[in-house]
Parts: C-alpha cells; structure tokens; sequence
C-alpha cells in the first residue's frame, strides 16, 4: 500500500511555516492541518469545527476536541496561538506567511478549545487567510528551528501521515496516521518524490517509478493518453495567463516605430490599441494546438463558476480586420514594434504562448518580437516595469476575484501591500474603488456584485490581456484516481484505488 | 699576455644556474634552498681577433654555456664579457645590439635551429632586413648574395627547411648568421650532428670563409680531431673550469693536465687498430656536487691530498700554455 | 666438419612502402660473421645500416617489410620464423643495442623493473633470481654500486650510465650475437672507451660475435675486426678492417677515409667528397655512387656487382681502385 | 613540497577571493534576490523586515565584508531560500553528485581506455576507424537529448534501470551513499552512462593519440627487442606512458564533471549538487552560490594536488618542485 | 601568395596533399562545404523565412513531415514545429546561427586565448601567473552562471552567445598555447633569432606562434564543436539565442519536450543535421591534426 507521487515544485523545507512556496505546502497538507480548509474553493471546518463573527472585527472558532498531535498530546488552542505568533516572526523565512495574518491584532483562549480572533480592521476574508496557514504544536514547536523541522524532530503535526525521513532535493517519506481524527488515511505508506524536469517525470511514470505526477507537460500529454495503462485526471485550475501592457508614460527600448526608434508616446497607453492587441490573437488556435486542451480560453482573470467570475463579459472575438481598423485609429495604421518579455522558466508554455501571440500581433502590423529571460533576472525587471509587454499567470489561489484586484489590478501602492504583481502598473479609480468596497463588504452577494462590476471595467479597458485559464493535470497508473483538493496542490489525500 | 686586440673577451665569468631570489618561503626556511648548477665558474678567455680557438671538454663541462655567453645570449652572474674591447655592461642599446651582431652563433642541430616554418629567404634575411642592413628592393639579390657566401644554391631560397638535407641546412645556418655581418661565429658543436662526408663539406666552408672575411672562430666541440685540425688555440674546460689551454700543436704534443691527457688516449684514431679498451676509473661527478678541491680528483691517476681541498689555478707552464695543476708546483 | 657461422645474411631486401612510392631501404645485403667476430658496419647517414639491423632483429616496423633474402643465425631462417619463436631468440640469443641512450630506456619504470623482466621474459626463474642477475650483469658493466642504480630511474642517471645499463640488458642472457647501432655516437670519448671495452670483453670471452653500425671510421679501426661500407641500401665494399682502411678498393670509402680530418694536414682543406646523399626513392640505374665518383665511367650506368678481386675482399665497383 | 604546497594553496586562496567578489558583483548584476524570494503579497513593513534580515538593506561591499568576516569564522552564510547553512547545503548533496561523477568517469575510463588503446594500435582496422567516428557522435550530442533517449530506451522501452531519482543510500562517513546497494547501483548507471559519453570519447581519443604517440618511440622497440610478449609491451611500456597526459585531463574533468553535471542532474532527477546550484542561481540565493563555487574551488585544488601527486607517481621524472 | 613558391612543396601545399590523401577527411570537408553553401544560401532555397512571424502560422504546429501547409503552397517535408515553423528551413537558418556561434566564438576565443596565452609564455614571471590564474578560475566556472550574468549585464541576443563562449572558451586555447610556446620557446631556432638581435614580440609572433598553430588548430576545431553544443546546452537551460530566432541547438532543445509524444521529428532532424555538421568538421580537424602533428609523420 505505498504510493510514490512525482512532484515538480521545489521544496524549501519542512517548516510549515518558513516559506509560502507552492512544493512546501503541498508537503504541509500531509503533516498539519489548518483551523479552516479550502477545499474545492469553499471554506470546510478543519481543526476548527465552527466559527462565527461576534462583531464585525471579533470571530470565535470552536475547535475540534478529538484532535492529537503525532506524538499522542492533545491539541488545544494554545497550539492554535503558538502557531500564529510563530508563523509572523521564522527566522529566515523570505515568502512569509505573515501576510495571512496582517489585520489580525490578537488571538486569545475563551477555553481551550475556543479562540477569539481580533481584527484591527474589519475583514470578512479572515476566514480565507487563515485557511493558509498551518498548526503547529506548541510543545514541540516552542523549542524547534526550522533545522529541527528539516532533520523530522520537530515534524509533530496534527495531519494524516507521519514523517519518516527527508532526503532535501530528492523525497520525502511519510507514513500513514492511524489516528487521524478525519478517518483513516488510505495510504500506508507514502514516496513523496522531487521531479522537476517535466520529461522526466512523464518516463518517470512511464518506467514505474512514480505512481502518479503532477503538473504533466502539455507535450507529454498525447502520449500519456495513449497509454493503456496510464490514466490522465485534468481539471480546470485557478490559474490565469495574462499578458499586462505597460502603463509607463516613459520612452521605452522595447517600444518603437517601424524603423527601430522610440516611439514619444507609449500607445499602449491608448486603450484603443490595448484592444486591437487583445482582439488580434486567436485564443482558440493557442489552446488547441499550444496548449493542446489543456486550458481554457480566458475572456476576464477568473474562470467560470468562480466567486467574481463575471458571465456577462462576452468572449473576447478573434477580429484581426477590426483590430488593424482600431490601430489605425489610434494612430498606427503601419503599427509599430513591440518587445515582449516571458520567462522561461516558469510557466508552462509561456515561450511557446509569447512566440503565438507575436505571430497573431505580428500580421495586424505589430511587429513583435520576443525575449525569453530567466525567471530571476525577469522578476526584477518585470517588477520595475521596465518591460512593455510581460506575461504573468496568476494563480487565482483564494478562488475569488478580490485576489488579483489587489495584487494585480489596484493602482501600485508599496506601502499598503496594493498592486505587487501590477507589472504594467495599470491605475483606473474604478477599479481602486471597488476594491476598497469589497474589502469591507461581510455581505458575500452584494461583494460579488462588487468584484463583477471590476471584472467588466477592466476588461472593456483591456488594463490586462487575459489569454487562458491553465488546467492542472495529472497523471496516474491505471486503477488509480486523483480528485483536486486545494488549488493545484498535490498530495496523497488526493489519491485513491478506482472505484473506492 | 696578450698582445693582439681581442674579438670577445671574458673575464672571471660565472654562470650559475637554479638561483633565485630568496622568497618569503625561504626566510621562513620552509623552501628547500635551490639546487644550483655553476655551469661556467670564474672563466677566463681572450679570443684574439682572427683566431680560432677550439674548446673542448666533456658532456655537460660548460662549453655551450659558455659560447652563449661569449654571444651574448645569457648574461654572467658574475664577471664581464668584452665585446671588441668593451664591456657589454657600459654599452648603450645602440652599441649593444652592434655588439650582438659582431658574434653570431651557429648551432648544434641543423634540424632545430631552423624555423620549419619560414622561408629560406625570410631566415636568411630577416635580421638583415629588420636591422636596416638591406632595403627591399635589394632583398632578394642580398639573399642570393649570402647563400651563394655559404655554398647553397640561390635558386632554392623559396623552399622551406624540411626540403634540404643537413648539410645543406648547416649552411642555411651559415648563411643566417654572416648575413649580419658578424666578425666572430660561435660554432657550438655545428658539425657534430653530420656524418663524415658532410662534415668535411662544412668544415671546408669554415675555412674559405675564415680566409675570405677574416674571421673569428670560438669553435666548441667535443670531437677532438675536428678542433686539432681546425683550431689555433684549444682551451679545455672540466665541470665549469678552464683546466688547459695552449696553442694547438702544443697542447696535442704535450698536454700538461692530467685530465688532457686522459682525454688524449681514449681518442679513436685511424692508426690504432685492434686496440684493447681499458675500463676508466672512477665516477664522473655530477656539475649539481662538484668535487672539493680539484673537480678532477677522483679521477685523477696522480691524485695528492691537496687536491682535495684547494682548487689550482691556472699557470702559466710554457710559452701561451697555461694549465691548473698542482703537480705543476712540485716540479 | 664445418662451423655453422653466427650469422649468414644472404640477399636481405627491406623496402618501405611510402606515399611517394617505394623505398628500398635494404636492397640485396649479403655478409657472414663467424663466432666471436667484430664487423664494424659503416655508411653515410640514411645508407641502410639501422633497417638492416633492424631486419636482423625482426624488428621492422609497417611500412617497411623485409621483401627478400635470408637471415641464416645459427642455420635457422629467421624471416620465416613465427613470431613466438622469434621473440624467444630475441633479447635472449640476439640483441641489440640503440644509438641513443636518452631514449632506449623506458622513462617511466624504474631499472629492475626493465631488466628483470628481460630476464623473466626467457627463463623461468624467481623474481629474486632475476634481480640477483640483474645486478650481477650491471656490475661487469663497470657500474659501481649496482643495488642503488637498480633502483633508480633512467632520468636519474646521466647518458653514459644509461647507455651501460642497455648494454647490460642486451647481455642478460649473453646472447650469440649483438647488433650495435651507433650506440657511442651520442657519448663522451672517455665514456665511450669505456663501453668498448665491454662489448670487447664480451666478443672475447664469449664467442659473442657483433655488428657495430657506425659512421666512424676511427672507432671501426680500433674495434673491429672486418668493415662493410653500406651506400644506398647496398654494400659496396666488405673485408678485414686493415686492408679495407689501409688499400680501400671501392672510390666511396676511399672518400670516407679521405675527409676524415686526422687524414688530412692541418689547417688544410679536407678531401671532401662532392655532390650529396642521394635520394633512395629516386636512385639512378646504374651504381647510386657514380654522380659523385671521380672515377665513373660509362659502365656505371649499370650496375656493379659484388666482385673478389682479391682473397676476402669483395667490392661493388667496375673501377675498383688499384692496391699501391 | 611543503613550500609548494603552501603556494599552490596561497594561489587558490587569491582564487577563491577572486571568484567571491566575481559572484558578488555578478549577483547583482543579474537580479535582487528580494524581487524573486520574498512573496508577491508580502507588505512593505514585513519586506523591510526581511531585506534587513537578510542583510540586503546594506551596499554591497558591506554585504561582502559581512560574507568575508563570516567566512574567516567558517560561516559561509546561511541559503536565503532554505533558511539551512549553506555549506551544510552543499554538503548534503555533493556525496550524490560525486558518485555520479566517479561513476562516470569509471565508466569513461573502463570503456575508453581499452577501445582508444585498440583504436591506437591498429589505426587502420575498420573497427578503429568506426569508433573513431563513433567518439565524433558522442562528443557532438546534447548530453539533454542523450539523456532522455536513455531514458526511453532503458527505462520506458525496456523497463530495465529506473528512470530518476536516487536509489537506497547507506549511511557511511557521514553522508549518504548509493553505491553500496544494488538498488543504488540501478539508478546510478543511467545517469553515469549519460554523464560518461562525452568523457568516454575524449578518453577514448586521448588515449588513442598518446598510443599513437608513444608506440614509435625508441623504448618501445627497445622493449620488443628484449623479446617481451606484446601483451606486456602494451600494458607495460605503452599504457604505463599513455597514462600520464590521461591522468591530468581526466583529474581536470573530474572537477568540470562535479561542476557541470547539473542538466544530467535535472533529467535524471538527481539530487546533486548540480541541480542545487541551477536552483540556487534561478532563485538568486547567493550564499548558496558563493559557497558551492568556494567548495569547488577547493575541490578543484585538492584534485589538481592530486593529480599532480599521481602524476609523480606515474612519472618519475616529474619533479613537484617545478609544477608549482 | 608568391608563384614561385608554390612550384615548390610548401609545407601547406605538402599539408594539402597529404589532407586530400584521406577520403573520409575529404567526405568530411564536402559535407562541411556543403552544409556552410546550404547555410548561406537558405533565404533562396527554403519555402519559408522561419525568423519572420508573418510567414508562421500557429494552426500548423506539429504537423508530421510532408505535410501540407495551411494555404495549401508548400510541403513541410521535415515536418513543423510547436510554432508551425518548417523544419526545413528552419535547419538551414539555425545552421546559419549555430555556425556563426560556433565559429564565431572560437575563432574570437581563439585569437585572444592565443595572444595571451603567448604574452603568458613570454613575459613570465607575475604577468604569466596572473594571466593562468584567471584560466584556472575561468574553468572552474560554471558555464551557466558566466551565461548569466552577461545575460544581466548586456542582455540576450547572438552577440551576447558569441561573448559567452568566447569567455568560456579562451582559456582553453590559452592554456594550450602557453604550454606549446614554453615548449617551442626552447627551441634552438628561437635561440638564433635572439642571436640575430630580432626584438621579442616578433620572435613571439612571427617565429613562435606559427610553430604553435597545430594543436591550436585542433583545439579550434573541437571548440567549434564543443561551441555548438554548448549553446545547445545553453538554450536547453533557457539561456541561448532568441526563442524567435532558433539555432540548431535550440531547435532541439524545443523539440525536446515532444521526444516522448512521439511528434520525434521536432528534435530529430536538428539533432541530425546538428551531428552531421560536428562530425564533419571534427572528421576534417582530426585529419588536420594527423597531417599537421610532425610526431605522426616521418620526414
Ligand atoms: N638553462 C639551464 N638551466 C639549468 N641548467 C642548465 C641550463 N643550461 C645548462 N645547464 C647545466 O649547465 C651545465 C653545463 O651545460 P652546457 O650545456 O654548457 O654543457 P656542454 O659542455 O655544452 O655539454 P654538451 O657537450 O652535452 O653540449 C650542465 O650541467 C647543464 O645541465
Ligand atoms: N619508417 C620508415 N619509413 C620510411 N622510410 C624509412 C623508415 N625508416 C627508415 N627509412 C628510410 O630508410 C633509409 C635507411 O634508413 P636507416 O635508418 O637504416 O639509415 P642509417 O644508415 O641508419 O642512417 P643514420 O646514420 O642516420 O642512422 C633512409 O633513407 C630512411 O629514410
Ligand atoms: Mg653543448
Ligand atoms: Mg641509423
């Protein structure tokens, strides 16, 4: 009964609570739980049974009383202190979690298994930000590094597999807890193994390595399906590739007319143009033969079904003649030259994608070209805008809209923590607006109206380009099944014998 | 003891070999000190323009050190080297190189010493046409020039080295060195490497040319019949020091050292025939630990304890023939 | 009852098959050397005296082949010998000896290593025997302190002492006949006396009979007891070393002799001999000798054969030079 | 020697600064490591935090003092993505990147050797021209596209070796090791091979110049001429030469392969160091880098030592006095 | 060159003959001759400019060799790639890229390894020590991490390859050249020219370097090889040449990821064409190397 899973994401370290990377918290759903889940994008109970806001800035969880750590204590709602004290202040810790708990000013015992969370600010996401945030024991964790986590010590949790051993950049090996509080793990024993190379992980699977792998290359795909006995489980993900337009009124190198000289104006900044580009690209032909069915075409940030998804947004027409008639009057009847910038080692066909997009610019007269850069010199740059095109696939991982209004659309705030992702820095009040309605609004309808009003002003101003919503895709021996449980993560929770 | 001017001269010349400087490794004593050959110590030589003088000595004794000191192509550690009367030392850049072109030098191994891939012409000519001595108009007639001097066949001047034989190579050599009009060769060993027959070729040219130009020879050699037929003067050298010197006659009719004579009997000579071959005596020592005293010495049938301890000096025994030898203090 | 000779050379061809065509090396090489006999092998450079050697030995490498001719040692063929027996005969009952010391012995291993496994290559015996002969046979090379020079690398020992411990090597086994390639040309005269020495205690003692390949005259006067003069892969002249060197018959030796300087007066200019080596893969019809001859005529567009116009002095020449 | 080697280490000791401060500006250059490590949504206050913790805030040559003082107190500074010591990084993972590469170069030099040793010895033999020509392929492939026919081939194809990741490890000396078990071993020779191919052509080729190289010299006909069999000619008095120009290309390539196995690493899923370093650059995390490039350094020195030793030891004529 | 030297042998005349003397070497020189035509004449004999995005249409990705284009007016006859570029064409424009690279590269690394390799072996002493320790540093770089960081500094681009491998190249040819200029350097020929007065850096350059040429010419031609691959290597990692513009190597690194689909032509036919250009300039650099190598040859 031992499941070997293939994982791609590089894992940091086993403290839950060092860095908030996509590998480490897959690996944390094993060991520790969460007071609230986020599951199929709602909100479930985990260790916290229920909870309830006493006032708008006062919430009360009543916590399970079933609950043991690995080592057989209790877990009571001092752990649940502890944890969140500790999660504000690792040592060493880069992508904190820190931020989940930004508006929360004090967490205190009623008993021990009731907590009495306050807010300084009013804020119906608590719930949500608390779902990112795992429990660690206090007894063991008030005495632990994050060495003592990496070397297993300290890797006393409250989830439903145990640790064994930890070989950093190759596996992680759990076993089973027979006395999980939610049922008996299916899996007695569990192979969690770094693949990072997307091919390799596809022979991986393909030689009997690995019993399952996440993240299937696009490429691998066909072959995969082929395969008698190999099943493949896609499911539409949270996932959104957007290309942002820069916003910068400077001269830029990567904008320039036909004959390679700056343009004075930056015309992205004519929404006309925006459109044209927006409208010029055939969003069929790139997830059909780019991406190969695995995605979605994207008309706005959110994929169907999705809290803010906004259904009255119509999908974005491939019109080639409309968008040469809209450069044209912005203007550019020639067009001009554009430099897109895409990392690569980041999104899966992101090259690929640019490359498409640049053809399908490149025929309206937008000469494109494209410049492919490692994540670690692109981050920086994107960062300072000094790019005038750069791709982004933003991760929807709350499964609502307020996510990417925050860190990608609302006009760059550095001191308030708005806009950390708007590359292209886009700035519409509307949108600023709404944002700061929503955050206040406990009412989940008239929020949503809220978020949908901003989904549809931003796309009429084409602030981003949406281009499609990513699939997540795994792959398994045949008899085996895998259901999605939180975002794209991968665990062996996920994982079950076929007909069970 | 001289009366004629002397072409080079060379005064109490030392080379040493293996020096360097004490580095901060050998202040701490933590570097092993250098193992340092004296290759040339406290040499004397006069060579009287128009002269020949032979040098002789065995394998590894210095004489190749020393012809490249004679020419200039290492500097002493110790002593001077007089160039037509002056020290090399004083001389400005521009009488230095004059200096430099007075003694050429001509090599052992006719196979090496030619750049394979140049031109006949270029390594004929080259230091002519560098140093000003020739324009390029008059290049190719100065080349012919030169090599026909060394007996080759002008019309091969466009040919490389690996299309001549080793005679004819020698005389390439030949050719290189007299196109800067020099008035001293150093032949070091230059007609070692050729067989009988060719060797009698070069050897003839020596002489024509030595007529013709009036030149002066330093001719080293470790071939005994080649100096005696060629030499006015031999100077004999043993682990760095000149041991013997005296005109040519007299050093074969009479050789004073130990060493001279020893060297003397084991000549291959046509007349002896069917000769028995004795075994030598004692180790030939190494020029890294020379032997205290008299570096012959354990060689030496007429060995004394003084040998052992006080090097002789060379003294003057008969008319120009000097030798260092402390037998010579007994009599 | 006859004596079988050492060694009956009888025709010997060794051609080299090159690009610019065919090179003949050795071309129709004839002599006989008894027991305990000293031939001094002599010739100008490239005259063919290291191949014949080397075809002696069995030892001619591709492109060269031995076309022809028979090597008669000890009345066995050995050109038509297989290559297990040959290598038994070889280092054992024939050896040889290279021209340069610097380059004969194997730089990296040490010297017991190289002369004990010469021994063991022939004899079953213990390593400890073989060492023990080792040392035995450097010590009747004059070599003092043997046990320390055993143990030595080549590098370690100067020229004269190298060329020692090859010679010892060759006489391991204290074989029939040793081959001697130029093997002082690169020493000291003292040195050199040396190593005479030896190799003529050896041919003394032994019955060891040898070939020196030289090219000078001084040392075959002193040395051997015959000379064979080689010019362009062929002998041209062969007899007892007195005679040869004293009334040379063929004009090449005699122009051997002639520029020898101590034959000439000094200060004088040498008798040399004109024009040059001549090229073997381009040799004339007739005697390859006769463009730098002074007594060619016009049969030399033929070529000469081996003629014995007196007792036991054989020349190639159809204008042989009149005894005084 | 002692006074060598402290040279050679006062040299790479100027080589390690060097290379720091290389790494430093570099760094810089290509990107800020905050811009890539601290989380997008992380606010301005906490990001200062971190900056500051990390020691970023500060300018750069304040931030190399920081390294340089840590680094004189054996504190290489700590991974900014693993919160973990970054030598105890590199450390952890070096054991499998130096199996992988002594296997590979095993490989190279048990396949190499011989063929380049045939291929010298018989440089007209159909076979040899074929490998030849077949060494061209394995220098001209992709190392990427190599690995992943492997892959196919062996592991997908004919389901014999396992397609990634390492096997059972055994704890020994501290670290953790997979070539004791047979587990371990399947998983290692994929990789190995893969890793092997280029090495075994250049291996094959240098070994077959050298034999062509050595084979006409003097002592090896020398050595025929002792009538040794021509098993121990070769293996004795030719390889025995072959081997010393080998030894120093493959101790240079045994650092370039540790250095260099990283895309073997990522196909092959390898935990080595190789893959931590292509992570580490990717994430910009600097003491990481620095430190991994001091270790190389040092193991390069350490090897270059050895070398040299081996060499000596191979070559008696090399004197450590002059290497340095 | 001057006629009446060529009447005679020259050693290059001489060199030549014994090249053309070896038939796979002359097979060799024709494919490399060949391929170099084909590169340079591939705007005139491809259906389609695979650099220019107006002439690929994303609707023919991956098409299977023979192929009909979209509009109906060329076959892919090697099939297409990811972005429906024809592979055809695309071989010959990425030859032209991977050549310029390879050959571009080693011929700059090797003009500056050489010189200073040279200035090494000539002026000695701290100049010497200072020069071969940056070598040893250079090689005991990661390629990538070089790769990088001029890719921060200047930016992507062929250019920025060439200037890669060149940085990650000299060294070699500096390292070679040193040892073979110390060797020549005791030579007796140079001693004459120290005799005849002629000043230094000719007698480096005119005298020596040319009696170094040899093992630098076959360094050269490894190089170019080892050139070419690299920047395959490169590109696999994401660090080559523009992604619109693919060489060889990044062709292959492209079509790496479909190896497993079964679309194999993708990498294939580059990777063909990639092996058949090394092997045909290593065949001609090996015989080079044999002809010009004075040890493997008698007289
Ligand atoms: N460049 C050098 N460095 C170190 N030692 C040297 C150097 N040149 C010569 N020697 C040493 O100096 C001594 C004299 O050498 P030299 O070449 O002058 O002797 P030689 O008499 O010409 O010998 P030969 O007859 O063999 O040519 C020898 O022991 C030699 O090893
Ligand atoms: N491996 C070979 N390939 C081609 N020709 C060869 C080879 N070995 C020898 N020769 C030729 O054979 C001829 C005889 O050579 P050999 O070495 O016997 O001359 P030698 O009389 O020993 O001369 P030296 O006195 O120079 O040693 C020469 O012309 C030489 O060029
Ligand atoms: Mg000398
Ligand atoms: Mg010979």
């Amino acid at each position: 009964q031992t499941l070997s899973i293939g994982f791609a994401d590089p894992l940091s370290s086993l403290d839950p609570q060092l860095n908030n990377h996509a590998g480490d918290r897959s690996v944390d759903l094993h060991f520790w739980d969460l007071l609230v889940e986020n599951k199929a994008n709602r909100l479930q109970p985990g260790l916290a049974e229920s909870w309830k806001n006493l006032d708008p800035r006062t919430w009360e969880f009543k916590l399970r009383k079933d609950v043991k750590w690995h080592d057989g204590k209790p877990f009571t709602a001092d752990d649940v202190i502890f944890s969140y004290q500790r999660a504000r202040n690792v040592p060493g810790s880069v992508a904190t979690f820190a931020g989940y708990l930004r508006t929360v000013e004090s967490v205190t015992a009623k008993d021990p298994h009731t907590l009495v969370i306050k807010t300084n600010i009013p804020n119906p996401d608590l719930p949500l930000n608390l779902a990112s945030v795992h429990i660690v024991s206090k007894h063991v964790g008030e005495k632990a590094a994050t060495d003592d986590y990496n070397a297993g010590r300290a890797v006393i949790g409250t989830g439903p597999y145990k640790f064994v051993s930890y070989t950093p950049g190759d596996r992680v090996v759990m076993t089973r807890n027979d006395a999980y509080w939610d049922g008996k793990p299916y899996w007695e024993k569990v192979n969690y193994r770094y693949i990072n190379n997307a091919a390799a992980r596809t022979a991986a699977l393909l030689a009997g390595d690995v019993d399952v792998i996440d993240k299937v290359s696009v490429s691998d795909l066909a072959r995969l399906k082929q395969s008698s006995n190999i099943t493949v489980f896609p499911y539409d993900g949270l996932r959104v590739m957007l290309l942002q337009p820069s916003f910068n009124p400077a001269q830029s190198p990567y904008l320039t007319d036909n004959a390679g000289n700056p343009l004075p104006k930056n015309p992205l900044l004519d929404q006309r143009v925006r459109q044209a580009l927006s409208i010029a690209i055939n969003r069929k032909a790139i997830t059909d033969r780019i991406l190969q069915d695995t995605a979605t075409e994207a008309n706005q940030w959110m994929p169907k079904g999705t809290y803010g998804y906004n259904p009255e947004i119509k999908n974005i027409a491939f019109d080639a003649a409309q968008a040469k008639k809209l450069l044209a009057d912005a203007g550019f009847p020639e067009g001009f030259k554009l430099t897109m910038h895409v990392p690569n080692d980041r999104y899966p066909q992101g090259p690929e994608t640019a490359q498409a997009v640049a053809q399908f610019w490149t025929r309206i007269g937008v000469k494109t070209q494209v410049e492919v850069v490692p994540w670690s010199v692109y981050s920086g740059r994107a960062n300072k805008n000094e790019y005038a095109m750069s791709m982004l696939a933003w991760g929807n991982g709350t499964g609502e809209a307020s996510y990417a209004l925050v860190n990608v659309l609302a006009t760059v705030d550095k001191a308030k923590g708005l806009g950390a992702s708007n590359w292209g820095h886009y700035s519409n009040p509307a949108v600023d607006k709404a944002l700061a309605e929503s955050t206040a609004e406990f009412d989940t309808a008239r929020r949503e109206a809220i978020l949908r009003a901003s989904a549809k002003v931003v796309s009429d101003d084409a602030g981003i380009i949406p281009l499609f919503h990513y699939r997540n895709v795994w792959a398994a021996k045949k008899g085996l099944k895998v259901t999605p449980m939180t975002s794209d993560r991968t665990a062996a929770m996920m994982v079950t014998r076929d007909g069970k | 003891m001289t009366e004629t001017p002397a072409a080079i001269e060379l005064r109490q010349v030392s080379k040493r070999f293996g020096e360097r400087k004490p580095g901060l490794l050998d202040r701490l004593g933590l570097a092993r000190p250098p193992a340092v050959t004296r290759a040339v110590d406290h040499v004397d030589l006069h060579v009287a323009e128009g002269e020949v003088v032979g040098l002789v000595g065995e394998s590894g004794c210095g004489k190749s050190t020393l012809g490249r000191l004679a020419a200039g192509l290492l500097a002493p550690s110790d002593g001077e080297v007089l160039v037509g009367g002056r020290r090399m030392a004083d001389m400005d850049a521009r009488q230095r190189h004059a200096a430099r072109m007075r003694v050429q030098m001509i090599f052992q191994d006719p196979y090496a010493s030619l750049n394979p891939r140049m031109r006949v012409d270029e390594i004929v000519g080259e230091a002519a046409r560098i140093h000003g001595l020739v324009d390029a108009a008059g290049f190719d007639d100065y080349v012919c020039a030169q090599m026909r001097r060394a007996g080759l066949d002008p019309a091969l001047r466009h040919r490389y080295p690996h299309q001549f034989s080793g005679g004819q190579r020698q005389r390439i050599g030949i050719a290189r060195a007299l196109a800067v009009q020099p008035q001293v060769l150093v032949c070091d060993e230059a007609v070692a490497a050729l067989d009988v027959s060719i060797q009698a070729q070069i050897l003839n040219l020596f002489m024509d040319l030595r007529q013709a130009l009036g030149l002066t020879y330093l001719f080293i050699s470790h071939d005994l019949g080649v100096v005696e037929h060629l030499s006015d003067r031999v100077v004999v050298m043993y682990l760095g020091r000149v041991i013997e010197t005296a005109p040519v006659e007299e050093l074969f009719g009479r050789p004073n050292h130990p060493y001279t004579q020893a060297l003397l009997a084991e000549v291959p000579r046509m007349g002896a025939r069917h000769k028995t071959y004795s075994a030598i005596q004692g180790e030939i020592p190494s020029p890294l630990h020379p032997p205290p005293g008299c570096h012959f010495h354990p060689r030496c049938p007429h060995a004394m304890p003084r040998c052992k301890v006080e090097a002789p000096q060379l003294k003057g025994i008969a008319i120009r023939h000097l030798s260092a030898c402390h037998l010579n203090d007994g009599s | 009852m006859t004596i079988v000779p050492t060694l009956q050379v009888r025709n010997l061809q060794t051609h080299f098959h090159t690009r610019a065509g065919v090179l003949r090396a050795v071309d129709g090489v004839s002599f006989t050397l008894a027991r305990g006999r000293i031939l001094g092998l002599v010739g100008e450079s490239g005259s063919g005296k290291s191949v014949t050697g080397f075809s002696i030995m069995g030892l001619v490498d591709p492109p060269g082949r031995v076309v022809g001719g028979e090597v008669l040692f000890q009345g066995r063929d050995l050109t038509k010998l297989p290559p297990r027996e040959m290598r038994a005969l070889q280092g054992s009952r024939i050896a040889m000896i290279f021209q340069d010391p610097m380059m004969t012995l194997n730089p990296v291993l040490r010297v017991d290593t190289q002369m004990i496994e010469a021994v063991r290559a022939h004899e079953r015996v213990s390593h400890a025997q073989a060492r023990e002969r080792a040392r035995d046979t450097l010590g009747l090379m004059g070599i003092p302190s043997p046990d320390e020079r055993l143990l030595a690398y080549p590098h370690q020992l100067s020229g004269g002492m190298r060329q020692r411990v090859a010679i010892a090597i060759a006489m391991l086994h204290r074989p029939d006949l040793i081959i001697a390639d130029e093997p002082t040309t690169a020493l000291d005269v003292t040195i050199q006396a040396q190593i005479l020495s030896e190799v003529q205690k050896l041919a003394r003692q032994q019955g060891t009979a040898l070939i020196w390949i030289t090219h000078d005259l001084s040392v075959v006067a002193g040395l051997a007891d015959e000379v064979a003069v080689m010019y362009a892969g062929r002998i041209v002249e062969h007899g007892p070393v007195d005679a040869v060197l004293d009334a040379p018959l063929h004009p090449y030796t005699t122009g051997l002799i002639g520029s020898l300087p101590s034959n000439n007066r000094r200060g004088q200019r040498l008798r040399q001999i004109p024009g040059m080596t001549p090229n073997l893969l381009d040799l004339p019809a007739g005697c390859a000798f006769a463009a730098r001859c002074p007594r060619a005529g016009e049969s030399c567009a033929q070529q000469p054969g081996l003629t014995e116009p007196r007792p036991q002095r054989l020349v190639r020449c159809f204008y042989p030079m009149e005894a005084a | 020697m002692t006074g060598w080697l402290l040279r050679r280490l006062a040299q790479a000791a100027v080589v390690v600064v060097l290379m720091t401060i290389i790494v430093f500006a570099g760094l810089h250059a290509i990107g800020n490591p905050v811009d890539i490590l601290i989380g997008q949504d992380v606010d301005q206050v906490e990001r200062a935090r971190i900056i500051a913790e990390l020691g970023l805030d500060q300018p750069l040559w304040r931030q190399y003092l920081a390294f340089v003082n840590g680094a004189l107190h054996g504190n290489l500074g700590t991974s900014f993505v693993y919160n973990v010591p970054a030598v105890t990084l590199i450390l952890q993972r070096l054991p499998a990147t130096l199996e992988l590469a002594i296997a590979a170069l095993l490989i190279a030099v048990a396949v190499g050797v011989p063929l380049g040793l045939f291929a010298g010895l018989f440089p007209e033999h159909p076979l040899s021209k074929l490998l030849m020509a077949g060494s061209i392929v394995g220098f001209s492939l992709p190392t990427f596209w190599v690995g992943l026919m492997l892959i196919m081939a062996f592991s997908v194809g004919l389901g014999w070796l396992p397609a990634s990741g390492r096997g059972e490890t055994v704890q020994l000396l501290g670290a953790q090791w997979s070539w004791p078990t047979l587990d371990g071993l399947r998983h290692l020779l994929l990789p190995a091979i893969n890793l092997s191919l280029f090495k075994t052509s250049l291996v094959m080729r240098l070994t077959r110049a050298n034999v062509r190289e050595v084979m006409p010299m003097e002592f090896v006909k020398f050595a025929r001429a002792k009538g040794l069999s021509p098993m121990r000619v070769v293996l004795v008095h030719v390889l025995r030469n072959t081997l010393i120009p080998l030894v120093t290309v493959l101790g240079l390539e045994l650092g370039s392969t540790i250095a260099f196995a990283v895309v073997t690493e990522s196909i092959f899923a390898w935990p080595g160091a190789g893959k931590l370093i292509l992570d580490s650059i990717n994430a910009l995390d600097r003491p990481v880098i620095v430190a991994y490039l001091v270790v190389v350094v040092c193991l390069f020195v350490t090897l270059n030592l050895i070398v040299d030793i081996l060499y000596k030891v191979l070559d008696p004529r090399v004197r450590l006095e002059g290497a340095a | 060159m001057n006629t009446v030297a060529l009447k005679h042998e020259s050693p290059w005349r001489r060199n030549a003959g014994e090249f053309f003397a070896s038939k796979t070497a002359v097979l060799g020189l024709g494919v490399a001759v060949l391929l170099i035509a084909a590169a340079l004449l591939a705007p005139w004999i491809t259906p389609q400019n695979p650099y220019d995005l107006n002439q690929l249409d994303v609707m023919d990705a991956r098409l299977a060799p023979g192929a009909l284009n979209g509009e109906g007016t060329f076959h892919y006859w090697l099939g297409s790639d990811g972005q429906g570029r024809d592979l055809y064409s695309g071989i010959l424009y990425g030859l032209r890229i991977s050549l310029l690279v390879g050959v571009g590269s080693a011929l700059i690394a090797g003009v500056l390894g050489t010189l200073l390799g040279l200035l090494a072996a000539y002026a000695g002493g701290k100049t010497d020590a200072l020069i071969m320790r940056v070598v040893d540093l250079l090689l005991s770089f990661p390629s990538i991490l070089v790769a990088m960081m001029i890719l921060a500094y200047l930016g992507k681009g062929v250019g920025n390859v060439v200037l890669t491998l060149v940085l990650l190249e000299w060294a070699y040819y500096a390292r070679t050249a040193r040892g073979q200029a110390l060797v020549e350097r005791r030579r007796e020929y140079v001693e004459a020219a120290r005799c005849l007065d002629i000043p230094g850096w000719r007698i480096m350059l005119r005298h020596i370097l040319p009696n170094c040429l040899p093992p630098l010419i076959v360094i050269g031609t490894l190089q170019i090889a080892r050139a070419i691959t690299l920047e395959a290597t490169l590109s696999f990692l994401g660090l080559g040449v523009p992604v619109t513009e693919p060489s060889l190597g990044l062709l292959i690194a492209n079509g790496y990821q479909y190896m497993l689909s079964g679309e194999y032509w993708i990498s294939f036919y580059p990777g063909i064409a990639l092996l058949v250009t090394i092997v045909a300039i290593n065949l001609v650099g090996d015989r080079l190397r044999d002809v010009l190598n004075p040890r493997t040859r008698r007289q």
